[in-house]
C-alpha cells in the first residue's frame, strides 16, 4: 500500500492532529497571548474532527507501515475515548485557565500533542512505536503537570512525574531490548510467534519490565505512587485530562500488548496483572479513605478503578477485554463528571478543592449536589447507575475465568472504596452548607450534567457501548 | 343458639369498647349486662339440651380459619355436655359480675372501658370452651389471657396493678409456651388438631415413643406433659402460680369472675377435653395428680397467713384448682369438672362477698383493719358465710359433694398409684388448712373489733405488712376512709350474691347424680373419654369409712382451731409468730417463690439483655464486625497514606521494589 | 585486541557512572557523566555501530551533557553532605539493588535468544553497506513514520521548555520596534509650563 | 574470556542499569544527579540494543536506540525546565524538599 | 405500550410522580400542598394499580405470571418481569403500605420535602422492581438500587446520630450483596444466563451450591437481618425518619426474606439442606438473644428494632424447614410484620412528632391523654407478641408449627421467645402508656389527629381481619410453596437414590 495512502485510509486522525497542531502552533506564535482563545476552540475543532475521521473510518482491521502501527476496531473505540476525553478536558479548562492566569495558547497545542502520543499508542503495533507514542504523550503531560510554573505545587507535581516517569520509560526500555534480544523482532506479532513455543526467563524478565511502566501510566500500585501527588499539584484541568483520556491509552496498550504479543505466556502476565490488580484495588481503597484534597481522593480513587479494569485483563479473553473496554468508556465519563464538578468549585472567585468545601451542596447547589451524588453512588458501583455495569463485566469475565479470588478481593475492596465515596455524599447531603459556589461556566455544568445523565441512563439503553466494546474486544483477538 | 351465646359477648364489648365514650357509661353497663343475661339464659337452655336431655351435641362450622398443607382448622362452635358445663358457669358467673359491677364501679369513670373487658373476657372464653380445635382453644386460651392482663391492670395508674397485669400474662405465657409446644407435636403425631380427628388417631399412638428434644419418649406422654403445662399455667397451678395473687390488683368482680370461677379453671377443663390423650398417658396423669396435690396443699399453707382479704380467697383458688388436677390425675375428670362447677359459686360469691365488704370499708383490703363487719353489713355476713361454708365442704353444701368426691377417689386411686395416695394426703391436709383459713378471714373480717382508724397503725403489728400495696392505692377511698361508717352494698351487688349462694349450697346436692353418680353416662354421653381400667368413679365408692369421713374431720379441726385463735383467744396468731418466726415468715413470703422467680429468671433476663446488648452487640459483634473491620480499615488507610511520604526517591523505591518482587517471584519458581 | 579495549572502555564507564552517582560536587558528576558517554561511544563502536558511536558523541556529550552542565552552573547548587537517611535506608537500598543486578546478571549470563530469532529479523545487516548508509536507508523508508513522531516529540519538547522557562519579565526593558516606529511627536513629548518657584 | 561476546555486553549493561536506578534512589543531593542517572539507564539501554542488533545481525535495534537517543535528549530538556521551574519557585532542587505533596 | 406489561406500570409509576414533582418549585405552602397530595396520589395510583394486578392473579398457578421480557443488555440479559405466588404478596405490602408513609410524613417532615417524597417514590419502585423481577441481574439492579434512596433518607432526615447509622446500614448491605454479586456471575457462567425462570430448573453441582448458596447467604442474611449481622438495623432504625422505619421495617427487611425463597432455597437446594442446621442455630439465638436484648432498650424505636430482628428469626426457621407450615409461616409472617411493625413505627412516630424523643424514659402515662393512641399502639403491641386473632400468631404458629416437624429443639427454644417477647412488648407498653401521667412535658399532649387516624384505621382493621381470615395470603403463596417443596424433595430423594445406588 502506497505510503500516502496509508496516510489517508488509516493514519488519518493522527494526521490531522499533526497538521492541525503545526497550525495552531503558528497561529499561536503570531498572536502571541491573544491567541489563546481561538487556539483553544480550533484545537477542540481539530479533535473532533479527529474524532469523526475515527467514527467514519470504516477500514478492515490492517496493519500498516510495515507492521508498526494496526488500525483495527479495538484501536478506534480507545481512540474515541481518548478524544472525548481531551475534547471535554480542553472544554472545561478554558475558564479555569483564564481565570488562573494560565491562558495560553502551548496549553491546547500540548493537549493535542500529547493526544497525538496517545493514539499513537493506541495503535502501536511494535516496541518501537510503543516507545515513541508513549514518550510523546508523557513529554507532554509532564510539562502540563508544571504547566502553572508560578505555582510550587504545579512544578513539584511536574517534576515528580518528571522523574519517575523517565524512571518508567528506562525500565520499559530496558525490557523492550531483552524482548527484542530474545525475539529477533519488535514487532508484537513476531514476538508472538517466538515466544509461543517458549518462555525463557529473558522474556519474562522483559515483560515485567514492559508491564511495569504501562502499570506506572496508568497508575496502577505499585507503580502509582506519583499520582495522587501529581494530581494534587497539577493544575485541575490538566488533572482531568490525566485521569482521562491519558489511562485510557495506557490500559489501551497494555491489553493489546499482553494479548497480541504474549499470548502465549498467558498464564505468566496473568498473575502479573492480578498482582497488580490486587494491589491497586486494595491500595486504591484503602489509601482514600480520609482525604480531604478532593483531587487526591480522584487520584486514590483512579488507582482504585484500574485495579477493577485490569480485572477484565486478568481475564485474558475476549469477555475480560470487552470488560475493559466498556469499564473505560463508563470510567471516563465518571472521570469527566467528577472533575466537572471539581472544576465547579469556586467561591468567591477562588478555586477550593477540599471535600468540606462541598459541605451543605444539596441546599446550596441541589443539581449540582444531585449530579456529583450520582457519579460517587456510580463510583462506588451501586447499580442501576452505570458503574455497576462496569463492575459487572470485568466482574462477569474474571468469574468465567475462573478467577473467584480475585472477583471477591475486587468486591471486597469496592465496598471499602464506597466508604469515601459517601462521604463526599454525606458531606454534601448531611452536612452543614458552606459558602456556596459561584456560577460555573456553561461547558463545566454541560460536561457535568451530559456525564451524569449518561450514568443515570445507561442501564435504559446501553447497547451501542456494548456492542462497540464487543466489537473492539473481538478485533483483539 | 350457640352463635348467639358466642358472639353477643363480642357485640357487646365491641358495642361498649368503640361506642363507649358516645352513649355514655350507663348505656355500656346496660348494654353488656343485658347481652350477657341472655346469654345466660341461653346457655342455661343449651345445658338443659344437651346435658341433661338427648342431644349428642353439635359443632357448626363457621368458617374456615386456615388450611396449610395438612393443617385444616375451622372456627367452629363444638357443643356437649362438658361444654354446656362450661357456658353455664361461665355465662351465669359472667352475667351476675356484669350485675355486681354496675354497683361495685359505679364511681369509675371509665365504666365503658370495663364493661367492654368483661364482655371480652367473656367472648374469648365462650371461645375457649366451644373450640372445636386446639387451635381455636389456644385463640381462646391467650384471648382471656389478653383480657385478664387488661383488667388487672385496669387501673393503669397504679404501678403494682400494671405489674401485675405484665406478670399475668408473661406467666401465663410461659404456660402457652408448653401449650404451643403440645400443639405442635400433636400435630406431628396426628396430622391434625380437631378434637375429632386427633382423637381418633390417638389410641393408635398409644406406647409409640417418638424421637423429641433428642430423647426417645412416649409419644403422647410427651404431649399431654407439654400440653399439662398450659394448663399449669392458665390455672395457677405450683411453678406457674404467682401470677394468681398478684391478679388481685384488679378490680373485685374481675377476680371473681376471672381469677375464681372461670379462666383459671380453663386448665382443668383442657385436660377433661383433652381426656383422650391423658387416657393413654398415664405417666402424664401422675405427674398431673402431683402438681395438683403440690399446688392444693402448697396454696393452702400460704394462705394461712395473708392479710389481704383477696389474696386469702386467691390462694384459696389456687389451692382448690390443686383439687380439680388430683381428681383429673387419677382420672376422675367428671369430678374434677363438677368441682370447677360447684366452685364457681362459692368462689364467685366469696369473692363477690369479699368485694362487696371492700366497698363497705372504702377499698381497704387489708383484714387487719376490718373486724366486727357482721354487724354493719349483715347481709354480705350471711352470704360469705355460706361461700365459707360451701368451700369448706360443710355437709351438704355444694363444695361437700365435690371436693369430698375428689378425695374419695384420689384414695381409691392411691391403692395402685403411689402419687394418688399422695394426692389423698394433700387434699386431705388441705382440706383442713382451708376450712382453718376460710374462717379466719370471717372471723378476721365479720368478728372481733375493728382498730382505730388510721391507715398506718396497723403494720406495728408482729405482723409486717410484705406488701405496701395491699391497699389504699386506689383514686378513692383515701380520704374518706373511717369518716363513714361501713355499709350494706346496694341491691345490684346483692342480688349476685344471693343468686350464688343458692348454687353453692344447692349445685352439689342436685348435680352430684349427673356429674359423678348414676346418671353419669347419660349425662356425660361420651364428652368425657375414660380408658377401659378406668374403673375410678366405682372404686371411690368402696373405700374405707375413715377415708370417707377424713376430710370432714379435718373441716372441723380447721374450725376449731382457727375460732380458738381468732375469736376466742385472740392474739394466738401472733404468738405463734413469734414462736416459729421462720416458719411464719416462709409461708407469709409465699415460698419466696417471687423472689425466687426473680432471682432466677428477672434479673438474668435482664442482666444477660443488657450484656448481650453491650457487650454481645456493643463489644463483639459490632467491635469486631463494622466497628472493628473499619477501625482496621482506618488503620489501614493510615498505613497506605504513610507510604505516601511524598519523596521520589520511595517512590522510585517502591516501584524496584514492585518490578523486584514479581520477577523474583518468577526466578524462585512462579515460572514452571 | 577487541577484549582489551571492551574491559577498558567497559571499566571507565562503570567506574565514572559510580562517580557520577556518588560524586559531591555536581559538576564532578556532570564531566564523568560525559566520560561514561565517551566510553560508551567507545563500545558502540567495538559493537560495530559506528552511527550510533558518533550520535552518541555529538548529542551527548556536545549537547546534553553540555546543558546540564549549563543548568549545574546556573541553579549554583551548593555541595551536598550525606543524610541520615541516606545511611539509614542504604543498607535495604543495596540489598534490594544487588537482587536485581544479581537477577539481571543471571539474564544476561545465562541468555539464548531464540532459535528462531533469525528467521524474525526485519532488518539484516548488510555488509557491503556503510553502518550509516544502511542506518539512513531504513529510516526513511520504513521508520519514516517514526521519524516524524520523533520530530514531533522533540517538538514538545522545545514547546515545553519554552512554556516552562521563558519569561517575559514586565520591568525588563525590551526593544520594540513597531512602537518606536509608530512614535511620534505628539504621543512621546509633552511641553509643561513650570510656574516659577512651585516645580512641577 | 577474551573473545568479547553478547554476554558481556549485556552484563555490563545491566550493571550499568542498576547503577543508574540506584543513582535514583540512593541520591539525596539534588535532582540533576537523578536525571544524570536516567541518562546512565538510557545508556545502558542502548548499549544492550546495539549489543543484541550486533549478535541478531539486525539493524532494528539499532534504530530502536537511535530513537532512545533522540527521546532521551528530548527527555533532558524538558526534565531540565522542569527543574528549573521548580527552582525558581522553592529555590531549590534538594530531593528531600520535594515533597510539599504527600498522604 | 412499548409493549411493556402492567408490572412495569406498578413498577414505574412512583417515577411519574418524580417527574412531576421535579417540576415543581418553590418551597411556600401551596408547593409544598402540591408535593405531597402529589406523592400521595401517585402512591395511591401504583397500590390501586397493584390491587389490579392482584385481581387478575391466579392464585392456584405456581408458574409466573404477568411475564414480560425484553432483550434489553447485550450478553444474554434481560428485562424480564413477573410475578407469582411468593412475590405477588410483597408487591401489595409495598404498594399498600407507601401511602401510609406519605402520609406519616405529612407534617412531620418539613425541610427538603420535595427531595424527600423524590426518594420514597423512587424508592418504591425498587422495591417494586425487587420484587418483580424475574432476571437476576434486574434484580441486583432493584435491590442494590434501594441502597442509595434510604441512605439519603436515613442520612438527611434522620435523628443524631444519622451519620453513623446511614454508613452502617449501607455499607453492612452493600458488602453482603456485593458477595452475592459475584455468586451470580459465578450462576451465569454455568447456566448461561441469569433469566430465573431458567435458572430455578438448573442443576448446579454440589460443591458449587455450597459457596453460591453462602454467598446469596452473605447478602440476605445482613438485609433480613440474621443474628451476629443485625447490628445496622437498631441504629438505622432508631436515626431514621418515621417513614424510613416504617419501609425498613416493612419492606426492605422482607428482601432478605424473599431472597431466600426466590434464590436460595429452590436453586440451591442440597446446600440449604446441608445448611439448614445451620440457618436454626442462627434463627433461634436471633430470637432469643434479641428479645432478651429488647428488655433492656431505653429506646423505644430501638426495642421494636430489636423485636424485628427476633422475628425475622421466625421467618428465617420457618423457610429452611422446607415444609408447607413453615414455609407459609415464614412468608404470612413477613406479610404480618410489615403490617404490625410498620404500624408500631409509626406509632413512635406520633408520640415522637409531638415530643421529638424516642426515650422511653421520657414517656409514661400517655393513655390518659390519648386513649385512642393508647388502643391502638395496645392492638399492635399485642400484634407483635403474636397474640390470636392478629396477624402476628398466625405467622409465628405457622412457622413454630412447621420447625417442630423439622427440630423440636429449634421450636422449643423459639417458642421461647413468645414468653419473652410479651415480656419485652408489655414492658414497653407499661413504661409509655400506662401510669400516671406526672411528666410536666407530657401534660399537654394530643391525642391522635383525623389524618392519624385515618392512617392507622386501615392497619387495625387488615391486622385484625387477617388474624380471622388469613387464607386469601395463605392461599396465594400455596400454590408456589407446594410447587418448591415438592421439587425440593424430589431432588433430595433423587440425591439420596443416587448415593444409595453408589
Amino acid at each position: 500500500m502506497p505510503f500516502f495512502v496509508q496516510l489517508a485510509h488509516h493514519f488519518l486522525p493522527e494526521t490531522i492532529l499533526a497538521v492541525g497542531v503545526m497550525v495552531l502552533i503558528l497561529i499561536g506564535a503570531w498572536r502571541g497571548e491573544r491567541g489563546f482563545g481561538l487556539v483553544d476552540e480550533m484545537a477542540v475543532g481539530i479533535l473532533a474532527l479527529a474524532l469523526v475521521a475515527i467514527a467514519l473510518s470504516s477500514t478492515p482491521d490492517t496493519s500498516v507501515f510495515d507492521g508498526a502501527y494496526i488500525d483495527d476496531g479495538f484501536s478506534r473505540f480507545m481512540k474515541a475515548l481518548t478524544l472525548i476525553g481531551a475534547i471535554a478536558s480542553i472544554l472545561m479548562s478554558v475558564d479555569w485557565l483564564q481565570r488562573s492566569g494560565l491562558e495560553k495558547f502551548e496549553y491546547p497545542v500540548l493537549i493535542i500533542l500529547s493526544t497525538l502520543g496517545m493514539l499513537l499508542l493506541i495503535s502501536a503495533d511494535n516496541l518501537i512505536a510503543l516507545y515513541l507514542g508513549l514518550e510523546l504523550m508523557s513529554l507532554a503531560l509532564y510539562v502540563m503537570a508544571a504547566f502553572a510554573r508560578d505555582d510550587g505545587q504545579s512544578s513539584e507535581a511536574g517534576l515528580k512525574y518528571f522523574v519517575l516517569g523517565a524512571l518508567s520509560s528506562g525500565m520499559m526500555l530496558y525490557g523492550a531490548s531483552l524482548l527484542y534480544g530474545f525475539a529477533g523482532t519488535v514487532s508484537f506479532a513476531g514476538i508472538a510467534a517466538v515466544v509461543s513455543t517458549s518462555a525463557p526467563i529473558g522474556v519474562i524478565f522483559g515483560l515485567v519490565f514492559v508491564l511495569a511502566a504501562l502499570a506506572f501510566k496508568m497508575s496502577a500500585a505499585p507503580f502509582h505512587m506519583w499520582t495522587p501527588d501529581v494530581y494534587q499539584g497539577a493544575p485541575t484541568p490538566v488533572t482531568a485530562f490525566f485521569a482521562s483520556a491519558a489511562k485510557m491509552a495506557a490500559v489501551a496498550i497494555t491489553a493489546r500488548i499482553v494479548v497480541t504479543a504474549f499470548p502465549g505466556v498467558k498464564d505468566q502476565w496473568r498473575q502479573i496483572v492480578v498482582f497488580i490488580s490486587i494491589a491497586s484495588m486494595l491500595l486504591g481503597s484503602f489509601a482514600a479513605i480520609g482525604q480531604e484534597n478532593i483531587k487526591r481522593l480522584m487520584a486514590y480513587s483512579s488507582i482504585g478503578h484500574m485495579g477493577f479494569a485490569l480485572i477484565g485483563l486478568a481475564a485474558g479473553d475476549e469477555a475480560g477485554v470487552r470488560g475493559v473496554a466498556i469499564y473505560l468508556t463508563i470510567y471516563l465519563i465518571m472521570t469527566l463528571g467528577t472533575f466537572a464538578a471539581i472544576l465547579a468549585m469556586r467561591v468567591q472567585g477562588r478555586y477550593v478543592e477540599n471535600v468540606s468545601d462541598l459541605a451543605g451542596l444539596s441546599r446550596t447547589n441541589g443539581w449540582m449536589a444531585f449530579f456529583l451524588a450520582m457519579l460517587m453512588f456510580s463510583l462506588a458501583g451501586i447499580p442501576p447507575l452505570a458503574g455497576f455495569f462496569a463492575k459487572y463485566y470485568v466482574l462477569l469475565a474474571a468469574v468465567d475465568a475462573g478467577l473467584f479470588g480475585l472477583a471477591v478481593i475486587g468486591v471486597l475492596a469496592s465496598a471499602v472504596a464506597a466508604y469515601y465515596y459517601l462521604r463526599v455524599v454525606k458531606v454534601m447531603y448531611f452536612d452543614e452548607p458552606a459558602p456556596a459556589f459561584d456560577r460555573a461556566p456553561m461547558a463545566v455544568r454541560a460536561v457535568l450534567a451530559v456525564s451524569t445523565l449518561a450514568l443515570l441512563g445507561f442501564w435504559v439503553y446501553p447497547t451501542p457501548v456494548m456492542d462497540a466494546a464487543a466489537a473492539a474486544a473481538k478485533s483483539l483477538f | 343458639m350457640i352463635y348467639a351465646i358466642v358472639f353477643l359477648p363480642l357485640v357487646g364489648f365491641l358495642i361498649a369498647g368503640a361506642l363507649g365514650p358516645w352513649i355514655g357509661a350507663r348505656a355500656s353497663e346496660l348494654v353488656t349486662t343485658g347481652l350477657l343475661m341472655v346469654c345466660a339464659v341461653l346457655s342455661w337452655i343449651v345445658f338443659f339440651d344437651v346435658a341433661l336431655g338427648h342431644d349428642h351435641g353439635y359443632a357448626p362450622i363457621v368458617g374456615n380459619w386456615m388450611t396449610v398443607g395438612a393443617l385444616k382448622i375451622d372456627w367452629a362452635l363444638r357443643v356437649d355436655t362438658l361444654t354446656a358445663v362450661m357456658l353455664v358457669v361461665v355465662n351465669t358467673v359472667s352475667s351476675l359480675v356484669h350485675l355486681y359491677s354496675i354497683g361495685y364501679m359505679h364511681e369509675d369513670p371509665d365504666r365503658p372501658r370495663f364493661f367492654a373487658y368483661l364482655s371480652l373476657f367473656t367472648f374469648a372464653m365462650l371461645m375457649l370452651v366451644t373450640a372445636d380445635n386446639l387451635v381455636q382453644m389456644f385463640f381462646g386460651w391467650e384471648g382471656v389471657g389478653l383480657a385478664s392482663y387488661l383488667l388487672i391492670g385496669f387501673w393503669y395508674q397504679k404501678p403494682s396493678a400494671n405489674a401485675a397485669a405484665i406478670k399475668a400474662f408473661v406467666v401465663n405465657r410461659v404456660g402457652d409456651f408448653g401449650f404451643a409446644l403440645g400443639i405442635f407435636l400433636v400435630f406431628q403425631l396426628t396430622k391434625s388438631l380437631g378434637f375429632e380427628e386427633v382423637f381418633a388417631a390417638v389410641p393408635g399412638l398409644a406406647g409409640k415413643t417418638i424421637h423429641v428434644f433428642g430423647m426417645d419418649v412416649d409419644a403422647l406422654t410427651m404431649a399431654a406433659l407439654l400440653l399439662f403445662v398450659g394448663a399449669m399455667g392458665k390455672s395457677a397451678q405450683f411453678f406457674l402460680h404467682t401470677w394468681l395473687p398478684d391478679a388481685m390488683e384488679g378490680p373485685t368482680p374481675v377476680s371473681a369472675l376471672i381469677h375464681a370461677a372461670t379462666m383459671v379453671t380453663a386448665g382443668v377443663f383442657m385436660v377433661a377435653r383433652l381426656s383422650p390423650i391423658f387416657e393413654y398417658a398415664p405417666t402424664a396423669l401422675e405427674f398431673v395428680t402431683i402438681i395438683g396435690a403440690v399446688t392444693a396443699f402448697f396454696a393452702a399453707t400460704v394462705g394461712l397467713v395473708q392479710n389481704d382479704i383477696k389474696r386469702v380467697i386467691a390462694y384459696s383458688t389456687c389451692s382448690q384448682l390443686g383439687y380439680m388436677f388430683v381428681a383429673e390425675g387419677v382420672g376422675a375428670y367428671s369430678l374434677g369438672i363438677f368441682h370447677l362447677f360447684t366452685h364457681a359459686f362459692f368462689k364467685a360469691l366469696l369473692f363477690l362477698g369479699a368485694g362487696s365488704v371492700i366497698h363497705a370499708m372504702h377499698h381497704e383490703q387489708d383484714m387487719r383493719n376490718m373486724g366486727g363487719l357482721r354487724k354493719d353489713i349483715p347481709f354480705t355476713f350471711a352470704m360469705m358465710t355460706i361461700g365459707t361454708l360451701a368451700l369448706t365442704g360443710f355437709p351438704f353444701t355444694a363444695g361437700y359433694f365435690s371436693k369430698d368426691g375428689i378425695i374419695e377417689a384420689a384414695f381409691a386411686a392411691g391403692e395402685h398409684r403411689t402419687t394418688a395416695m399422695i394426692g389423698f394426703v394433700a387434699t386431705v391436709v388441705a382440706a383442713g388448712l382451708t376450712s382453718y383459713y376460710s374462717w379466719r378471714l370471717v372471723f378476721m373480717t365479720f368478728f372481733g373489733h375493728r382498730p382505730a382508724h388510721s391507715v398506718a397503725v396497723n403494720h406495728s403489728h408482729d405482723e409486717p405488712s410484705t406488701d405496701d400495696h395491699a391497699h389504699g392505692h386506689d383514686d378513692h377511698g383515701h380520704d374518706d376512709h373511717g369518716h363513714h361508717a361501713p355499709h350494706e352494698s346496694p341491691l345490684v351487688m346483692l342480688i349476685p350474691l344471693a343468686v350464688l349462694a343458692i348454687g353453692a349450697l344447692g349445685a352439689g346436692y342436685v348435680f352430684e347424680p349427673d356429674f359423678a353418680g348414676h346418671a353419669y353416662d347419660e349425662f356425660w354421653k361420651g364428652a368425657l373419654f375414660t380408658g377401659e381400667h378406668n374403673e375410678i368413679l366405682h372404686e371411690m365408692h368402696a373405700i374405707p369409712a375413715w377415708a370417707g369421713f377424713a376430710p370432714t374431720a379435718m373441716m372441723v379441726l380447721g374450725f376449731l382451731v382457727s375460732l380458738y385463735v381468732y375469736v376466742l383467744k385472740p392474739g394466738t396468731a401472733q404468738a405463734l409468730a413469734r414462736i416459729f418466726p421462720r416458719l411464719y415468715q416462709f409461708l407469709l413470703n409465699k415460698w419466696y417463690f417471687d423472689e425466687l422467680y426473680d432471682f432466677l429468671f428477672v434479673r438474668p433476663a435482664f442482666a444477660i439483655g443488657r450484656l448481650f446488648w453491650k457487650g454481645g452487640d456493643g463489644a463483639i459483634i459490632d467491635g469486631l464486625g463494622p466497628d472493628g473491620v473499619a477501625a482496621r480499615v482506618a488503620d489501614g488507610a493510615r498505613l497506605a497514606v504513610r507510604l505516601q511520604t511524598g519523596y521520589v526517591y520511595h517512590y522510585a523505591f517502591a516501584m524496584l521494589i514492585g518490578v523486584a518482587a514479581v520477577v523474583t517471584y518468577f526466578v524462585a519458581g512462579g515460572l514452571r | 585486541m577487541a577484549a582489551v579495549f571492551f574491559y577498558l572502555f567497559a571499566t571507565i564507564m562503570i567506574a565514572s557512572a559510580g562517580v557520577v552517582i556518588f560524586a559531591r560536587n555536581p559538576v564532578h558528576s556532570v564531566l564523568f557523566l560525559i566520560l561514561a558517554f565517551c566510553n560508551g561511544a567507545g563500545l558502540f563502536l567495538l559493537a560495530g555501530a559506528e552511527f550510533l558511536a558518533m550520535i552518541l558523541i555529538v548529542v551527548y556529550v556536545g549537547a546534553v551533557a553540555v546543558l546540564f552542565l549549563f543548568v549545574v552552573m546556573m541553579l549554583d547548587v551548593d555541595f551536598a553532605e550525606l543524610k541520615q537517611g541516606f545511611i539509614k535506608y542504604l543498607p535495604v537500598g543495596v540489598g534490594v539493588g544487588v537482587v536485581v543486578l544479581a537477577e539481571l546478571g543471571m539474564v544476561a549470563i545465562g541468555w539464548r535468544s531464540a532459535p528462531s530469532a533469525a528467521d524474525a529479523v526485519a532488518n539484516p545487516l548488510i555488509p557491503q553497506m556503510s553502518n550509516t548508509a544502511a542506518l539512513g536507508q531504513i529510516l526513511y523508508t520504513k521508520y519514516v513514520i517514526f521519524f516524524q513522531a520523533s520530530a514531533l516529540v522533540l517538538l514538545t519538547a522545545m514547546i515545553g521548555a519554552i512554556v516552562l522557562t521563558l519569561h517575559h519579565k514586565p520591568n525588563i526593558k525590551r526593544q520594540k520596534i513597531e512602537e518606536q516606529n509608530a512614535r511620534t511627536r505628539e504621543n512621546v513629548i509633552e511641553i509643561k509650563k513650570v510656574p516659577f518657584r512651585t516645580g512641577v | 574470556m577474551l573473545t568479547i561476546g553478547l554476554t558481556h555486553y549485556l552484563v555490563v549493561a545491566a550493571i550499568l542499569f542498576t547503577l543508574g536506578v540506584a543513582g535514583i534512589i540512593l541520591n539525596r543531593k539534588n535532582i540533576i544527579v537523578i536525571l544524570m542517572s536516567v541518562e546512565l539507564i538510557l545508556l545502558s539501554v542502548n548499549l544492550n540494543f546495539v549489543a543484541f542488533s550486533q549478535s541478531l545481525g539486525d539493524l532494528t535495534g539499532q534504530v530502536f536506540a537511535l530513537f532512545v537517543l533522540t527521546v532521551a535528549a528530548a527527555e533532558a530538556a524538558i526534565g531540565l525546565a522542569i527543574l528549573v521551574a521548580f527552582y525558581r519557585n522553592r529555590g531549590t532542587i534538594a530531593v528531600e524538599d520535594i515533597n510539599s505533596l504527600k498522604g | 405500550m412499548f409493549g411493556f406489561g402492567i408490572l412495569s406500570g406498578v413498577t414505574f409509576l412512583p417515577l411519574v410522580g418524580v417527574a412531576f414533582l421535579l417540576t415543581q418549585k418553590g418551597d411556600d405552602e401551596t408547593s409544598l400542598k402540591n408535593i405531597r397530595w402529589a406523592t400521595l396520589a401517585t402512591t395511591i395510583a401504583t397500590f390501586v394499580l397493584s390491587l389490579v394486578v392482584w385481581s387478575r392473579f391466579d392464585t392456584a398457578s405456581a408458574a409466573f405470571q404477568f411475564v414480560e421480557e425484553k432483550n434489553w443488555l447485550g450478553s444474554g440479559l434481560v428485562y424480564k418481569m413477573g410475578v407469582d405466588g411468593f412475590s405477588m404478596p410483597f408487591v401489595l405490602l409495598t404498594t399498600f403500605l407507601m401511602p401510609f408513609a406519605i402520609l406519616a410524613s405529612w407534617e412531620s417532615v418539613e425541610k427538603r420535602v420535595k427531595e424527600y417524597m423524590i426518594a420514597f417514590l423512587v424508592l418504591e419502585t425498587l422495591m417494586v422492581g425487587v420484587f418483580c423481577a424475574l432476571d437476576l441481574v434486574l434484580f441486583y439492579l432493584f435491590f442494590e438500587g434501594g441502597l442509595i434512596p434510604m441512605f439519603l433518607i436515613i442520612g438527611i432526615w434522620g435523628g443524631k446520630r444519622r451519620v453513623y447509622a446511614s454508613f452502617k446500614f449501607f455499607l453492612y448491605t452493600l458488602v453482603g450483596s456485593l458477595l452475592m454479586l459475584v455468586a451470580i456471575l459465578a450462576m451465569y457462567g454455568k447456566a448461561g444466563t441469569t433469566d430465573i425462570a431458567v435458572l430455578l430448573k438448573t442443576d448446579f453441582p454440589k460443591e458449587m451450591q455450597t459457596w453460591l448458596w453462602l454467598a446469596f447467604f452473605a447478602s440476605f442474611a445482613v438485609k433480613m437481618p440474621m443474628w451476629p449481622v443485625h447490628t445496622w438495623l437498631p441504629d438505622a432504625h432508631v436515626e431514621a425518619p418515621t417513614a424510613g422505619s416504617v419501609i425498613l421495617a416493612a419492606i426492605l427487611l422482607k428482601m432478605g426474606g424473599y431472597g431466600f425463597i426466590r434464590f436460595s432455597l429452590p436453586m440451591f437446594p442440597d446446600a440449604s439442606t446441608y445448611f439448614a442446621p445451620f440457618v436454626y442455630a442462627l434463627s433461634v439465638i436471633a430470637i432469643v438473644y434479641t428479645s432478651l436484648v429488647a428488655l433492656v432498650q431505653e429506646d423505644i424505636k430501638k426495642l421494636i428494632a430489636y423485636s424485628s430482628v427476633a422475628h425475622m428469626g421466625y421467618v428465617t426457621m420457618g423457610l429452611f424447614t422446607l415444609n408447607a407450615q413453615g414455609m407459609q409461616g415464614a412468608i404470612f409472617q413477613m406479610i404480618s410484620h410489615g403490617f404490625v411493625s410498620g404500624a408500631l413505627f409509626l406509632c413512635v412516630g406520633v408520640i415522637y412528632d409531638r415530643m421529638h424523643t424516642r426515650e422511653i424514659a421520657a414517656y409514661g402515662g400517655l393513655v390518659n391523654r390519648m386513649p385512642i393512641y393508647a388502643f391502638v399502639f395496645m392492638l399492635f403491641t399485642m400484634a407483635n407478641v403474636g397474640l390470636p386473632g392478629t396477624t402476628g400468631f398466625i405467622g409465628e404458629f405457622l412457622s413454630l408449627t412447621g420447625a417442630f416437624q423439622a427440630n423440636s429443639w429449634v421450636a422449643l427454644i423459639a417458642t421461647s421467645g413468645v414468653v419473652l417477647s410479651a415480656a419485652y412488648a408489655l414492658y414497653l407498653y407499661r413504661r409509655v402508656i400506662f401510669g400516671a401521667l406526672e411528666k410536666a412535658s407530657l401534660k399537654s399532649i394530643t391525642d391522635l389527629t383525623p389524618r392519624e387516624i385515618a392512617i392507622f384505621a386501615p392497619l387495625v382493621l387488615i391486622t385484625i381481619y387477617y388474624g380471622v381470615q388469613p387464607q386469601p395470603i395463605l392461599s396465594a403463596t400455596q400454590a408456589s410453596v407446594d410447587n418448591l417443596i415438592q421439587t425440593h424433595t424430589a431432588l433430595i430423594d433423587a440425591i439420596k437414590l443416587a448415593a444409595a445406588g453408589h
